[in-house]
């Protein structure tokens, strides 16, 4: 498999799918198939990407590498490493979830919404693999596109807003990115990500570009407090889109802390580890408070993805702070994986609640929580997936949703026992927004006579959720593969952190 | 003795007259294409004496050009005041402001 | 100095001469074409401009060897050649994108040929100008072509006040032009561009040249559009017809932009130091104007020509930095904005049909369920104007941030990006009327039927893609030219 | 001798896959199918861990220590998923799965007529599953698993009848208090990983621990500038904290009660004698940690002592015959913390064993009391039951005078022990805690006797209404209060059987079992105890066999405080009920309180459910949308407003324009002059 460009195999075959879907799905079936058929090889492309990669060694993988832009000496560089390998195999997983959950829901422009996913999905793909900053940015800028026209289209009432808000706020944190990566090409003569780690930069050159990154990405993530889109945009989204940007989109940005701000301003994340601590600690209580209060459930759980990206932001920034000013690298590398584990398992149990909801909301067309309520009743199955996939949400032991923030808070407890604690408040504040809106949701008494009709899932709303739950169960009972998977890579940073760059 | 300043004042002199015309006058857009070429004027008086100055033709020749298009502009200047008018009725420029904001 | 003639010059314009040709050979043929055989006239207008332009592609001259013809009045290097090529490929563009909206208009004369075979021309040799008598010539070719293309249609009031408007102002930026040519001819002695540039350091009086840099800046920032002088713009753009604006909306700007390099770098190339200063104000106006002012906008053409505006900005980032990669970059830019803007304003008047301009952003309701091709296409085209990758206009955006960055003016990028992301907004309002809105009832009328319009628009829309994605040829082309 | 892996695997897993069969296919192989195959596989284990713990103690079978697979490994950290089976958790395995699988039969018939019958069997076998990875785990990643998983299950299964508003209030109040607990148990965790050894081993960190060169009990760490704290004290403390969340030790005491609003078989199994002493375990298990520490200690036994007094007062105004038990629970499960608290762990221990047995039995015939009464909890509308329900009525009579610390019976050995070992105690708040735990057995026995006078003795206050029986009856279509469809009667042999085979123990393990145990050297090194804190080691000096025991015990104070608190039972319930109310009147202030339950649950609903939502709501309106939107929609609209007022300067006219392009101009000029003039400058 070596000798085949397996990342742009990768990258382009949803994409090309998407044309054909394009063309050919006048009918929604032929749609609806031949958009799952592709998502499905994706998929199966996805994992030679998994079984190859040789985690012992490490490194940047399956390298691909063209001259792109000759005057800028950008390249179509491509290259995975084990992190990398994670995000793609939980892309092409989710995404064909999602291509299946939309089945029942999305009825009108079907091939357009089909195609929109596969684009994404690509996009989101080659966000993953790129090794050249540009293209990098390229990937990370053009997937708001197709996202920006399944919200707008396929949205929710007050969608405008959201989609606007959603695109412009995105919009506004990645440009200031931009300037950042000419600024470290006007240093470097190139584009290259490996060249931009090598290059020396004084201080105050890394605290600009540090705070170019942390504009971009914290945006993403998204990051207290400048998080308000992701609720918007959320509520408003269809099922497959919220599902997709909390599973895979949001994960961008604390890809992008790992790729950019780490290794390249090494001096100034140290220096201002400190901020990204804050606003994550922040973030854990805060929107733990406001989450509690939402009567939107998707808005509960929109809110409750930030709490759960904000582990992910403080273990990338409390494995800097245990680098250099604690030298604890095994604890740094704890951190980091920690983080990394929580992405993954973010996007499998997001991805289910969101699905959830979905579920719920093509049965009554609501989202508000007091319009439910005793949803056990008429789908006793649905009510398990449910009390499970939010057992997982609160971080249960045994499933994927514990796994990151364990590792987490133990590796913080090293660096601060305090900022571990304030960490480990999402036990109680996560626990109950969570049962709460299980409470409110799924147990009780049948009180709307329409809910009284629901039938229970379908085969097909079984088969995403059922593999969701796979997923989540696998990775929290046996989470070695994953982190064994990652572990020579997280390495390799932590190494790379140790050394000042000024 | 006539200078070249003088020569200079002048043009600068009637550039002025012809851009205060064109800001100033509120009332007909024929004052307007005149203005325009007094604007014209001014910078061939300008060419005119540097060219006389300086020793060198090319300046004249390029008063030559400029003529020969003021001609060409005056008519379609012309055209357009006899198209704005067929439509509208008047000339008057405060009247001109249908396309605004 | 003895004026000769050289007859190998006479080579270095075959292309113009081409064009001059076959212009008048059309006029002649019009004569004698019955309104039924006008497709005559553009198919030989059309066939006109490729033969121009395969002329200026073997008279291309090798990589760094450009050519002085005429004693220096005539320049014919790379970068006339690239300028060429696209103002050829925009006029071409606006030629198909003409000939549907006209003809429902009952305004599909010769005449509209004739004007946009003479502008193209006066273009020509705008971006070929080594004297300033030359880029005189060509400035007023391209400008009384253009005047009287605005006010082609004669019932339409808004098209006359347009046009009045278009000359006068006009007029007065060609008297600043011209003052502050003779100011610099005053001080230096000469009307050739290189020689003034060679000249410049030993003049008596620098205080002239200042005088007339700052005249010739204000000109040529008029025939930019570039804030404060951009007034005329918007209410030209919006009272012309359509098919009008799509011409004067694009091929006009790469030749503004060849105006500029020539007499700016050209001529006062030893000035830089002030002029990219005065630049930088024209960009921080520009963007704060253009962007501003369209937001509020809901008429599309009078909303895309205040983006023409912050374009403009955006593109004189490229010329503060001063620099040959600079130039470059604000040359990508220029195309790249031309290329897109052909495509808004060609599916404008795609749109439209007799007694419907289609040019109110509302208009645009519910297009993807119309046509989702068309919707997609202009999509494209709204988001490359955008700047958001993977389309060309993001690139071109690229590269003029990164040549100011580059030459120093940080605090010019962040202005620009901030503007952006306000610009940002009415472009996804487009997108948003189109994709989110409901389609309103009496807007089911099939889309025209003119084949070669359809395809061309295409084309032109999948250019944004394709040279989004494969940009680094036109890139290494514009660098090639300027010898970086 | 190794003890083999595969049985204890299969200890662990066959209840696990009973409750997976019974959960996905319970409703399709039915109901009888799915009652099988659970107690099929707790069987097994129950009686593969008697077997385990035969080869422990007699077979000769070393402790078993070993990983059974990585859980994950990150530079020096690694965790592991192993079983460490020494006669401790031995010990912890039998009774967890003895109780467990008598509560599977006894369920049989409790849910007889419940639609949830699959479900039900299917949470209890993994309830046991959870219970039994957390004891048998061999590291602290796995007990936290364990700790959790048992807390999902009762959650699950308190809100079992999930349409009961008070159920599923429970059962969330009962999580999120658990959560509190965990919060702390889990940053114990981590000062664990940090401290002692950069592991998560028991035997790495115990090792760690008593290791003489590093003095761990003597280290400390400035968390504030200024302030050195002993490790070993942060550590035991938040570790502490766990316990009292799960064994509900005040102020986490307040799920508890609640919890009751589960089915009774699993107040029986989780709520008394398993999940609520994990916390107890736990402690003794870390008792190589908290030895180090004696604030820590001091703590726990202070927390102990008042959980242990102040609980049981409650029981006795409580009305509701499970909520009785349940204070009792509380109260006991405070006596097992005191004696952590002095280092008598294994009093500890050895008291959660007894207890186990008499208040699962206690629980199960509270529950048969409930058959029989159609789901009538309240004690007000019983009375005289004994003559319908005899087993019922003995075991009971069995179970507590086995809680109220009768002589002979397996509650007054470890109940004695303990009160012994604190009289013992030198430890600071040791005199508090004897007060406490002295004055808790005449509580105790004033609440048991009650509980047992006004279920089964005295007049029957309810009515038996003559009309067509109720089959199908479900559980919230009440009658009126006191008012019985037909004549309570004796519950199926599937509820009395678990209820005689729970009495046998409740009567006997204590008896046989305290020498070794308490004395003897069953614990081994499971159990660490430093020299200066060993209290059992100075009671077994006058230990002289079980028999010397109970006489010995009659002599002690209280044999005959509990006596006290028995006679006074009797006297005001059985012979006096109306003094019951006089006694009300005349202690109003203290009734009051003890109603109110201290407020707890009055305070924590204000403080922490009402606070925390006005907080989230000032959050969210106030900040997320007032200000933060606020400012990002502000700007939107000022720049559309801005835009608005701009597009004036468009005006339309010409002069306007030209006059524009003059100011532009004149602009240019000033910039060039700027120019001109820093050259010159």
């Amino acid at each position: 498999m070596a000798q085949w460009p397996l990342l742009s195999i990768l990258i382009w075959l949803p994409i090309v799918g998407a044309v054909l879907v394009l063309a050919l799905g006048r009918d929604p079936r032929v749609a609806r198939w031949l958009s799952v058929l592709v998502a499905l090889l994706t998929f199966a492309a996805s994992l030679p990407l998994y079984f190859g990669y040789d985690a012992v060694a490490g490194g940047m993988q399956f390298g691909e590498s063209h001259l792109w832009i000759n005057g800028l000496k950008a390249y179509y560089g491509l290259g995975v490493d084990g992190i990398s390998v994670a995000l793609i195999v939980l892309t092409t997983f989710t995404s064909v979830l999602v291509i299946i959950g939309s089945w029942g829901p999305i009825n009108k422009r079907v091939s357009q919404y089909m195609a929109a996913m596969l684009v994404l999905e690509g996009m989101l793909i080659g966000i993953f693999s790129a090794t050249d900053a540009l293209l990098f940015y390229v990937f990370f800028e053009a997937m708001l596109i197709p996202m920006f026209i399944i919200i707008g289209v396929w949205g929710g009432p007050r969608r405008v807003y959201a989609t606007l808000k959603f695109f412009i706020y995105t919009f506004l944190g990645s440009i200031f990115m931009l300037i950042a990566l000419i600024y470290l090409h006007m240093k470097t003569g190139e584009f290259s990500l490996a060249a931009f780690a090598a290059a020396p930069l004084s201080t105050t050159e890394q605290t600009w570009l540090f705070f170019g990154f942390l504009a971009g990405f914290a945006i993403k993530v998204p990051m207290w407090p400048v998080h308000t889109w992701l609720p918007d945009a959320h509520v408003e989204a269809p099922t497959g889109g919220s599902v997709i940007l909390a599973a895979i989109m949001l994960k961008v940005g604390g890809y992008g802390f790992i790729r950019f701000s780490l290794p390249i301003t090494p001096d100034a994340s140290q220096e201002y580890a400190w901020v990204v601590i804050a606003m994550s600690l922040i973030a854990v209580v805060y929107i733990g408070y406001v989450a509690l209060v939402q009567d939107d459930m998707k808005k509960l759980i929109a809110y409750s993805s930030v709490a759960h990206m904000a582990f992910v932001t403080l273990g990338i920034f409390i494995s800097m702070a245990l680098v250099r000013e604690y030298a604890n690298p095994d604890a740094a590398r704890l951190g980091l994986q920690g983080a990394m584990v929580q992405m993954i398992s973010h996007g499998f149990v997001s991805g289910a609640m969101f699905t959830c909801i979905g579920v719920l909301y093509d049965r009554l067309h609501t989202r508000m929580i007091d319009e439910y309520g005793g949803v056990m009743n008429v789908m006793p199955w649905f009510g398990g997936f449910f009390i499970f996939f939010s057992m997982a949400n609160c971080g249960l032991p045994g499933t994927s949703g514990f796994v990151g923030e364990f590792m987490v808070i133990l590796a913080s407890f090293q660096s601060n026992p305090f900022i571990a604690l304030v960490a480990a408040f999402t036990l109680i504040i996560g626990a109950a927004y969570t049962l709460w809106l299980v409470k409110r949701v799924i147990f009780g008494e049948v009180t709307n006579p329409k809910v009284a009709k629901f039938k229970d899932l379908d085969a097909r709303e079984w088969i995403v959720l059922g593999s969701f739950a796979v997923a989540v169960l696998a990775l929290g009972v046996y989470p070695k593969p994953l982190t064994d998977l990652m572990n020579s890579s997280v390495l390799q940073i932590v190494n790379a952190l140790m050394l000042s760059k000024a | 003795m006539i200078t070249l300043a003088h020569f200079l004042s002048l043009g600068a002199l009637l550039f002025c007259i012809a851009v205060a015309g064109i800001f100033i006058n509120r009332k007909n857009v024929i004052v307007l294409l005149m203005c325009i070429e007094l604007m014209l004027l001014a910078v061939n008086t300008n060419f005119v004496a540097f060219s006389r100055y300086l020793g060198d033709p090319a300046g004249q020749v390029f008063v030559f050009f400029i003529l020969t298009v003021a001609a060409a502009e005056a008519a379609i200047g012309l055209a357009i005041l006899v198209v704005l008018f067929r439509n509208r009725a008047t000339i008057d420029v405060t009247a001109i402001d249908t396309l605004k904001g | 100095m003895m004026i000769q003639f050289n007859p190998a010059d006479l080579i270095a314009i075959l292309p113009e001469l081409v064009l001059l040709g076959a212009t008048c050979a059309i006029l002649l043929v019009d004569l004698f074409l019955k309104p039924a055989q006008r497709d005559i006239t553009h198919w030989l207008s059309i066939a006109t401009i490729a033969l121009t332009a395969f002329f200026v592609w073997r008279g291309a001259p090798a990589v760094g060897e450009g050519v002085s013809a005429f004693n220096g009045m005539f320049l014919h290097d790379g970068i006339s050649v690239v300028l060429k090529q696209f103002i050829l490929l925009t006029s071409g563009l606006s030629l198909f994108y003409a000939r549907n909206y006209m003809r429902d208009r009952a305004l599909w004369i010769g005449e509209l040929y004739l004007l946009i075979l003479f502008a193209t021309l006066g273009m020509m040799l705008l971006v070929s100008a080594g004297s300033l008598i030359t880029a005189y010539l060509g400035l007023e070719l391209l400008a009384l072509s253009s005047y009287a293309l605005v006010a082609l249609n004669r019932d339409s009031a808004a098209s006359a006040e347009a046009a009045i408007k278009y000359f006068v102002l006009g007029a007065l930026a060609s008297g600043l032009l011209l003052y502050g040519m003779s100011m610099i001819y005053g001080a230096t002695g000469t009307l050739d561009l290189a020689r003034i540039s060679a000249l410049i350091g030993q003049v008596e009086h620098p205080g002239w040249l200042a005088f007339g840099l700052v005249f010739m800046v204000a000109g040529i920032a008029f025939k930019m559009g570039a804030a404060p002088f951009h007034m005329w713009l918007p209410d030209v753009y919006h009272g012309a017809p359509t098919a009008i604006t799509v011409f004067i909306g694009s091929a006009p700007k790469i030749a503004a932009f060849g105006l500029a390099y020539r007499l700016l770098e050209g001529a006062l190339g030893p000035l830089s130091g002030q002029w990219t200063l005065m630049l930088a104000i024209l960009a921080v106006l520009s963007l704060a104007v253009g962007n501003l002012f369209a937001i509020a906008q809901s008429n599309l053409k009078r909303m895309l020509a205040y983006s023409t505006i912050s374009h403009v900005g955006f593109m004189l980032l490229g010329f503060v930095g001063g620099s040959p990669a600079g130039f470059s970059a604000a040359m990508f830019y220029i195309i790249s904005y031309t290329m897109t803007a052909t495509v808004a304003f060609g599916m404008i008047a795609l749109l439209a049909r007799a007694g419907f301009e289609c040019e109110e952003i509302d208009d645009f309701k519910g297009l993807n369920q119309r046509s989702p091709w068309y919707a997609a296409i202009m999509g494209i085209s709204m988001f490359s104007l955008a700047g958001v990758p993977p389309l060309f206009g993001f690139f071109a955006k690229l590269l003029v941030l990164k040549s100011a960055i580059d030459a120093g003016f940080l605090w010019l990028a962040i202005v620009a990006i901030i503007f952006a992301i306000i610009g940002i907004y009415y472009y996804l309002r487009v997108v948003k009327v189109m994709y989110f809105d409901a389609a309103a009832d009496d807007a089911k009328i099939p889309l025209p039927a003119d084949l070669p319009l359809r395809w061309v628009i295409s084309l032109n829309g999948l250019a944004l893609v394709v040279l989004g994605i494969a940009w680094g040829p036109l890139f290494d082309w514009c660098n090639r030219a300027f010898g970086v | 001798m190794m003890l083999d892996k595969y049985i204890l695997l299969t200890i662990v897993l066959a209840p696990l896959l009973g409750a997976l069969i019974a959960g996905f296919f319970g409703k399709r192989i039915g109901r009888v199918a799915s009652h099988s195959v659970t107690i099929t596989g707790v069987g097994l284990s129950c009686a593969l861990s008697i077997h385990v713990l035969y080869q422990l103690v007699w077979g000769g079978a070393e402790s078993f220590n070993q990983n059974l697979y990585t859980w994950f490994e990150v530079g020096s950290t690694s965790a592991h998923v192993g079983f460490l089976i020494d006669r401790l958790t031995a010990m912890m395995m039998v009774v967890v799965t003895f109780v467990s699988l008598m509560v599977h039969v006894y369920t049989i018939g409790y849910m007889a007529e419940d639609d949830g019958y699959e479900r039900f069997f299917s949470y209890i076998a993994l309830f046991t599953f959870s219970m039994l990875m957390l004891v048998m785990s061999n590291n602290f990643l796995q007990l936290f698993f364990g700790w959790e998983a048992v807390g999902l299950v009762s959650y699950l299964l308190i809100g079992f009848w999930y349409k009961r508003p008070t159920a599923i209030f429970a059962n969330m109040k009962a999580f999120l208090v658990n959560r509190v607990g965990d919060f702390g148990f889990l940053l114990g965790i981590a000062g664990v990983l940090m401290w002692f050894g950069g592991s998560l081993d028991y035997g790495t960190v115990f090792a760690h621990a008593q290791d003489p060169s590093l003095d761990m009990a003597s280290r400390s760490v400035e968390l504030i500038a200024g302030h050195p704290w002993h490790v070993a004290t942060i550590v035991c403390i938040c570790l502490f904290i766990g316990a009292m969340g799960k064994s509900a030790q005040v102020p986490l005491h307040v799920w508890l009660p609640d919890s009751m609003e589960g089915p009774t078989p699993i107040s029986a199994l989780i709520h008394a004698a398993t999940m609520v002493t994990a916390g107890i375990f736990m402690v003794a298990r870390m008792s190589p940690l908290f030895e180090l520490s004696e604030t820590a200690l001091t703590f726990v036994l202070v927390i102990g002592a008042t959980t242990a007094l102040f609980t049981g007062l409650i029981g006795v105004v409580q009305n509701d015959i499970k909520r009785v038990v349940a204070y009792s629970t509380l109260s006991q499960l405070g006596y097992m913390t005191v004696a952590l608290g002095v280092s008598a762990y294994s009093a500890g221990v050895f008291h959660l064993m007894t207890h186990a047995f008499f208040k699962a039995l206690l629980f199960l015939g509270a529950g048969s009391v409930i058959i029989a009464m159609h789901h009538e909890q309240d004690m007000r509308h019983m009375g005289g039951l004994r003559k319908y329900m005899p087993i019922t009525w003995i075991t009971m009579w069995i179970g507590s005078l086995a809680l109220a610390g009768a002589p002979g019976f397996a509650g007054f050995f470890s109940k004695d022990a303990i009160i012994e070992a604190v009289g013992e105690s030198h430890r600071l708040g040791a005199g508090y805690a004897y007060f406490c735990v002295l004055a808790g057995v005449f509580i105790t026995a004033l609440y048991s006797f009650r509980l047992l006078y006004m279920t089964f003795h005295g007049k029957e206050r309810f009515v038996v209404d003559k009309v067509k029986q109720h089959h199908g009856h479900v559980d919230h279509e009440h009658h009126a209060p006191g008012h019985l469809a037909h004549a309570p009667n004796e519950s199926p042999w599937v509820v009395t059987v678990p209820l005689v085979l729970l009495a046998i123990p409740s009567v006997v393990v204590g008896f046989l079992t305290i020498g070794p145990m308490l004395f003897g050297d069953y614990f081994g090194n499971a159990i660490f105890v430093r020299e200066a804190n060993n209290v059992i080691g100075e009671l077994g000096h006058e230990f002289h066999g079980a028999t010397a025991m109970v006489l010995h015990g009659f002599t002690q104070a209280p044999f005959w405080i509990a006596l006290a608190g028995f006679g006074t039972a009797t006297w005001i319930w059985l012979f006096n009920p109306s003094i019951a109310d006089k006694a009300e009147n005349a202690l109003r202030p203290l009734h009051t309180v003890l109603a109110n339950k201290y407020w707890f649950d009055t305070i924590y609903q204000a403080v922490f459910a009402r606070g925390g939502l006005r907080f989230g709501r000032g959050l969210w309106r106030g900040s997320d949308a007032a200000l933060i939107d606020g400012a990002i929609n502000g700007s939107a609209s000022l720049v559309d407003q801005l835009s608005a007022l701009v597009r004036r300067i468009q005006s339309g006219y010409l002069y306007h324009y030209a006059f524009a392009m003059i100011l532009g101009l004149i602009l240019l000029l000033g910039g060039s002059w700027w120019v001109f003039a820093r050259i010159a400058a």
